[in-house]
């Protein structure tokens, strides 16, 4: 399995730090791209992570209203429904796109939503609808 | 030669049957695109020209070069014969012209390899459709350059070969020679010409003309788009990448002078910036810059016309140069 | 048959910083792996790969006379910056010799004058090295070359010998130095300025575009006729053999009709270049 | 007078130093836009063989310009306008109360296109003058299926409107019976779509609203400048390369069609320029009931959609 997981600086790569640091296990599949906001997740990359054979992909950002730069968060979600929506509409299956607010504190939280993810995904099994074979 | 029953039926059987890949015309939606078949029931001839140009054959649209790793670890070959079936005479003369390409000078391994076990089912032309003008270009689109020419007149199925490769596959059927009616309905069948548009080519009117204003606005609506160079039957341009940073592939896919991207260096310089240059260069490449290699990169099959989302018709943009 | 898509396996035996800073040049020394060096002349060039990044072409920098295929590479894009990586003992693959070369057998006896412009000076200099280890063959030799700065020069070491030499070499920067003993200006002023005489001389520029344009114009006022003035140009090229249409300038394919044309094939084109 | 007299007085009046309107091709019924200077007015014809949406046109022309506009086309003009890339003083809008547009294709299925001399729309029935004679076809026969589910027939920014004004209406019917298929075959019939996609890149090309110098979906920068750096250029992402599959054909468009949430003027082009004929305006109008339903985001509001920052869905 390999879960690619988009997460914020200054909030859930923080989250994601202090899981690590309070020895709160979570899955190692889960690959963690730092960006400096959720807002700046560009739906390609998602699409590409997908092509490139991600199982599952989870973008993780600040709690609404705490974004570092104030709006960053609501445009991630925006891009993230649209997309979801778009997803299940050709048929794709969309539950492997994962929307997550962490804050720096909740180390628990996100490992604990790591793990079900990816329990999620194991049920799922392997994506092959985008991953990309010459 | 004259067969009883569906000649284009029954050869893609047997063409199957004797392990070829066959490429044929099949149904999608209200139109026809030429594909790779796996059963005689796929294909259909009900159509006048496909919406590919049966190029797709021998150059298919992305192809793999190299396979690597650290290294080369696998160069593929095609290892299968090939077989169109259903060619007009438009497309079945572009082979000739991407042959001329592709085979002169350097030697392209991977064309040849497909091209040289080739075998070509044409049939002759009894419409024309409203963007056709091959006949202005000498080309007869009731006698097409193919292994086998198959025409159908009044009910009767003609067959007929003219090269060795085409002689040997029609062995497997059985055929009757022509009596003597037949054939002179089939003389006056070749000899008819279609009704339809014609280009009227001025190569030193185009010499004089590369300068002037009249390609910018030609080109002014154009959306420089890949339409007229992807459907087209003879453009061959291609554009080569690495897929897979450390484990890949050397691939090979079309690409189009049309596209800005196509002609830029990384250094930012553009040669053809300006989408007038590439619509210009569109021209120029079939009916002026290809004439040193003798021929008209054109065979007037009228695709890019048809669908140019801008309209831009290549028949009037050249007969009415300025 | 030889499949001309797959290239040579060679490994990277020496590199060489020639220009450092923002837009640095380095020069590889490269060693064919499995087999002896091809045969080539001065003028053509390879497609270098680099597998996961892609390909791209340089014009072999040293002589057909001096061991080994050497190339400069300006940092520019995916490959070039994966090169500037590379180290002694790394493997690339190399395609060639591909292309036209320059005519330096039909130049016997004549005079050479080169007229560089930055990174432009690679195939001159495969030219004046082999000009210079044939010196019987061919009449005077004089080089000329220019950079924005002393440290935008590539091949320093080698030329500041030649000029301890002996050998006609004319530098020039654009902007006065410190310390710097030669010509300050343009390329093509540094050419009006030393007024190399046409009789029996050919002369082959290569740089910028526009250094390319003007120095020609310079070099008509001197008397040079088209066809004793010679270029290469650079386009964008993928296969290198004059099927990706990429490179093409009318019928021709700069990879494999070029990259060496004479002013005179250039002026009949329609397409300005 | 008839419409296209109205037209041309309208477009007299202007004193717009560039027209741009459909002129008829001579070899076959179909209408080409054109960049015309205002003493070749008498050329310009408009029918329902009238379809491309010329807002893209207008992007590559200085000083002020007359343009006939359908309502889609306008709704396109007033988006760019949004957008900044037109200025609305510069454009003198001649728009046209819209009954829809012929789909070309099916036309071809009816009559013999090179028979047809001129179309007309009389009534219910589209009527072909044909070179001995005359057709009279029903127009929902051979009409633009986007028309169907046109919501603005009439032009939302216009100086002279022809026509009387139209209602349009918002109809998801088709999306939401698309919905209700099963998962499995709603991929099925995606893939089977996107499979026969060539990659042209003309729904990209053509789209008004496309207007990037740098697309995503390109393999490399076409932005650079003498000053990017090598680092710049040697680490542009590469979304997708060229390769032409079913997957990667599908990443393609969604990508594409992200781009137009809330922007999305429907005016058909996409579907109209696409040579395999793929049902690209499906995707355009689930992302428009998105943002409609979920956001409950309305195209007509001044500012643009993502700029919205009071709605983010559920």
């Amino acid at each position: 399995m390999k879960i690619v997981t988009f997460a914020c600086n200054w909030c859930s790569y923080a989250g994601a730090d202090l899981a690590g640091v309070s020895r709160l296990k979570y899955p190692e599949d889960v690959r963690i791209v730092r960006v400096m906001c959720s807002g700046m997740v560009n739906p390609a990359w998602i699409l590409r992570a997908f092509r490139q054979g991600a199982d599952g992909v989870v973008i993780t950002g600040c709690h609404p209203g705490d974004c570092h730069y104030m709006v960053g968060n609501y445009y991630a979600k925006k891009r993230y429904l649209l997309l979801k929506e778009l997803m299940k509409f050709v048929g794709f299956e969309d539950e492997r796109l994962k929307l997550l607010w962490a804050s720096a504190s909740e180390g628990k939280k996100f490992a604990e939503e790591m793990d079900s993810f990816k329990k999620l995904i194991e049920q799922l099994g392997e994506q092959k609808q985008l991953r990309w074979t010459p | 030669m004259i067969y009883e029953g569906e000649f284009l039926k029954d050869a893609i059987s047997k063409l199957l049957a004797d392990g070829y890949r066959v490429f044929a015309p099949s149904r999608v939606g209200d139109f026809h695109v030429f594909r790779e078949i796996s059963s005689a029931e796929e294909a259909d001839f009900n159509y006048i020209l496909p919406r590919n140009s049966a190029k797709v054959a021998v150059f298919p649209q992305n192809e793999i070069l190299i396979e690597y790793g650290d290294w080369i670890e696998r160069v593929p070959m095609e290892e299968k014969r090939i077989a169109i079936v259903g060619v007009r005479a438009c497309d079945a003369k572009a082979i000739k012209l991407l042959d001329k390409h592709f085979l002169e000078g350097f030697v392209d391994p991977y064309y040849k390899s497909r091209r040289e076990k080739l075998l070509t089912i044409a049939i002759a032309c009894n419409n024309a459709l409203i963007n056709c003008f091959c006949q202005s270009l000498g080309i007869n689109p009731r006698k097409p350059e193919a292994d086998v020419v198959v025409s159908e007149i009044d009910g009767r199925v003609f067959v007929s070969a003219d090269t060795e490769i085409g002689k040997s596959f029609l062995q497997g059927f059985n055929l009757r020679n022509e009596n003597e009616e037949e054939l002179e309905i089939k003389k006056r069948f070749e000899s008819e010409e279609l009704k339809m548009r014609e280009i009227r080519v001025d190569v030193e009117k185009l010499k004089k003309s590369f300068d002037s204003p009249y390609w910018k606005e030609v080109a002014i609506n154009c959306k420089s788009c890949g339409v007229c160079t992807y459907l087209c039957p003879t453009c061959f341009c291609f554009d080569i990448y690495d897929e897979g940073e450390k484990r890949g592939v050397r691939i090979r896919t079309w690409d189009s002078c049309q596209f800005p991207l196509h002609t830029l260096e990384s250094s930012s310089h553009n040669p053809r910036a300006e989408k007038w240059q590439r619509l210009r260069n569109r021209f120029y490449d079939k009916f002026y810059y290809t004439l040193r290699k003798g021929n008209y990169y054109c065979v007037g099959c009228g695709r890019c016309i048809d669908f140019c989302p801008a309209g831009i018709d290549i028949v009037n943009a050249i007969s009415e140069v300025r | 048959m030889e499949n001309p898509y797959v290239p040579y396996k060679a490994q990277i035996t020496e590199v060489k910083d020639e220009v450092k800073g923002a837009r640095p040049i380095k020069t590889f020394r490269i060693k064919l792996v499995d087999r002896d060096r091809f045969d080539y002349k001065s003028g053509q060039g390879c497609l270098v790969s680099v597998f996961g990044r892609g390909e791209s072409w340089f014009t072999i920098a040293n002589s057909p006379t001096r061991p080994d295929l050497e190339f400069s590479v300006l940092k520019t894009g995916k490959v070039t910056a994966k090169l500037h990586e590379m180290k002694p003992g790394d493997i690339v693959g190399i395609r060639g010799p591909l292309g036209r070369a320059f005519p330096l057998e039909d130049w016997k006896g004549m005079n050479i004058v080169t007229i560089g412009g930055g990174i432009g000076q690679t195939p001159l200099r495969s030219i004046y090295q082999y000009v210079i280890d044939k010196e019987k063959d061919y009449g005077d030799l004089m080089i000329i070359y220019g950079a924005r700065t002393s440290r935008d020069l590539v091949y320093k070491d080698e030329l500041f010998k030649l000029i301890e030499d002996g050998y006609n070499v004319q530098l020039s920067i654009d902007n006065p130095e410190k310390d710097w003993k030669y010509f300050v200006g343009f390329v093509p002023d540094n050419v009006k300025r030393l007024k190399p005489n046409p009789k029996d001389t050919i002369a082959i520029t290569c740089g910028p575009p526009i250094m390319i344009k003007i120095t020609l114009n310079v070099l008509r006022e001197l008397g040079f006729r088209e066809d004793q003035i010679y270029t290469t140009l650079e386009r964008r090229m993928k296969c290198g053999l004059g099927k990706c249409g990429k490179c093409r300038i009318e019928s021709y394919y700069v990879c494999k009709d070029g990259p060496v044309f004479n002013y005179a094939e250039l002026s009949a084109m329609l397409e300005k270049v | 007078m008839n419409e296209i007299e109205k037209i041309k007085d309208a477009l007299k009046s202007s004193n717009a130093e560039k027209i741009v309107a459909f002129v008829r091709k001579e070899s076959e019924p179909r209408e080409v836009l054109k960049v015309l200077s205002p003493n070749e007015v008498d050329k310009i014809s408009f029918s329902p063989l009238s379809l491309n949406n010329p807002a893209k046109l207008l992007m590559q022309i200085n000083g002020k310009v007359a343009v006939v506009a359908k309502g889609c086309d306008s709704m396109a003009i007033r988006q760019l306008i949004k957008e900044g890339k037109l200025k609305r003083e510069n454009l003198f809008i001649v728009g046209i109360s819209c009954k829809g547009v012929v789909d070309y294709r099916k036309l071809a299925k009816f009559v013999n296109l090179s028979e047809v001399n001129d179309v007309e729309l009389n009534g219910n029935d589209l009527v072909l003058k044909l070179k001995n004679g005359e057709k009279r076809i029903p127009f929902l026969e051979v009409v633009d299926e986007n028309c169907l589910y046109c919501g603005h027939p009439t032009p939302v920014i216009y100086d002279v409107l022809i026509g009387e004004p139209r209602e349009g209406k918002r109809d998801f019917s088709d999306i939401e019976q698309f919905e209700r298929l099963s998962r499995e075959e709603r991929w099925n019939y995606w893939i089977s779509q996107f499979e026969r996609c060539i990659r042209c890149h003309a729904c990209r090309s053509v789209c008004p609203l496309c207007y990037c110098e740098e697309c995503m979906v390109d393999p490399s920068n076409l932005a650079v400048s003498p000053m990017s750096t090598p680092e710049e250029k040697a680490s542009y992402p590469r979304i997708l390369g060229k390769t032409v599959n079913a997957r990667d054909n599908t990443i393609y468009h969604l990508l594409r069609v992200l781009h137009h949430a809330g922007r999305c003027v429907g005016c058909g082009e996409c579907e109209r320029a696409c040579p395999m004929e793929l049902p690209l305006r499906m995707l355009e109008r689930k992302l428009e009931k998105v943002v409609v339903e979920i956001f409950g985001y309305d195209l007509n509001e001044d500012i643009p959609f993502f700029s919205k920052l009071d709605i983010v869905g559920d």
